[in-house]
């Protein structure tokens, strides 16, 4: 699956998209984000706190609980400040 | 009419809202947002989300034909660099009487603003760039329209 | 900056708004009415109180301020006879967050509308014309801002 | 005082404006107008239902039982259509 990050988690983060394999016990987007804090320091510190963040799976905004399915792209963000 | 435009360079209101007109409607309302010279900015710079923009800019000109008997919408918003007096985001929407174009203006742009993948930063004469938190009293109007 | 201006001649929404831009908001709300083919009306005619006109939608624009705090409102409205597709009527209001440029806009299209002294008379492709009558929904939706 | 007459109030009376000396006896605006609807058929008849009917005291809204004061222009008119 194709991770992308913007604004402060892209930041925090240091990139805009990575590759992730998604693990076999991961079925919700919350349990996805929790493996993908493990990756490093700077990835726990982005995603430590999931009321602060927004999440897009293929595009479509979703809540942290939603099933991953058959999803090709997660995006992860801070709630949008657009208009 | 249902018309989307992301703009990297400067946007024209008049220009944006052109294709509303000639559509028979009786009512033509819109929204402009314009970077404000707040507390020492000298510009704003827009992030988002390319793929799925657009979409989602379209996604909530849907809903609002849901809800209200539109003859046409435009949502258009510039991203990248935009120096301060600038437009930022024209929304507009034509309809037979002014209650649903007045109404549906004010729902495209409060629901734009907690639901399209934007992120705003500010930018300072003295170089120095801070991201825009997001506001509670956005969601609260958002909120209105559920 | 409070604009009011009575037309004779075609009006152009986007120099009505124009100057409303400039002022430092971050918001900018706009309402154009158009002439409608309704029923095969051709054309309208609108006939107003000179002398009193232009004071009652200043008188509006002061009502808006005092409810809300902007930067400018413009009212332009066209008289005499208008044909199908012509902006009649340009209100546009300036603030420094939307909310107060959104309702203040519809607050005062919808006051214009019971309010300021015009009388709307249309025409038919036969020759024959007719004088709008006032209607309730319009009450209802000045009402709303009492 | 100077009357003055808009839309369909001015054509069924056939006259933009016209002069009136206001009676002792009229105190209100609709006590003037029901003098001013003696004057002929045209006026009684446009000006029969006063329901229908609006007016304006030197260029501002008032209703019939608006004192006439020292005032020098009743507009007489039906509802607005403006916008």
């Amino acid at each position: 699956m194709k991770l992308v990050y913007f604004a402060t988690v892209r930041e925090a983060i240091g990139l805009s998209s990575e590759e992730c394999h998604v693990p076999q016990d991961a079925c919700t987007v919350g349990d996805l984000v929790a493996r993908i804090s493990a990756r490093s320091e700077e990835h726990a510190r982005a995603l430590h706190d999931l009321s602060r963040l927004r999440f897009a799976l293929d595009q479509e905004m979703v809540t942290g609980d939603t099933l991953l399915g058959a999803a090709q792209e997660l995006a992860i963000f801070p709630p949008v400040t657009g208009g | 009419m249902k018309i989307v435009r992301i703009s990297n360079a400067a946007i024209q209101p008049d220009q944006e809202l052109a294709a509303l007109t000639g559509l028979g409607g009786g009512a033509l309302a819109s929204f402009t947002g314009i970077v404000r010279d707040d507390g020492g900015v000298t510009a704003i710079e827009l992030e988002h989300y390319p793929s799925m923009t657009e979409a989602s800019l379209y996604r909530l000109i849907e809903a609002a034909t849901a809800r209200w008997t539109l003859l046409g919408a435009v949502i258009t918003h510039r991203v990248g660099i935009i120096p301060v007096g600038a437009p930022v985001v024209v929304v507009g929407t034509s309809s037979l009487h002014r209650a649903e174009a007045l109404e549906a203006t004010a729902f495209l742009i409060d629901r734009l603003k907690t639901e399209a993948p934007f992120w705003k930063r500010e930018h300072y004469a003295d170089g120095s760039a801070k991201w825009v938190e997001a506001k509670a009293s956005d969601e609260a109007r958002a909120e209105r329209w559920v």
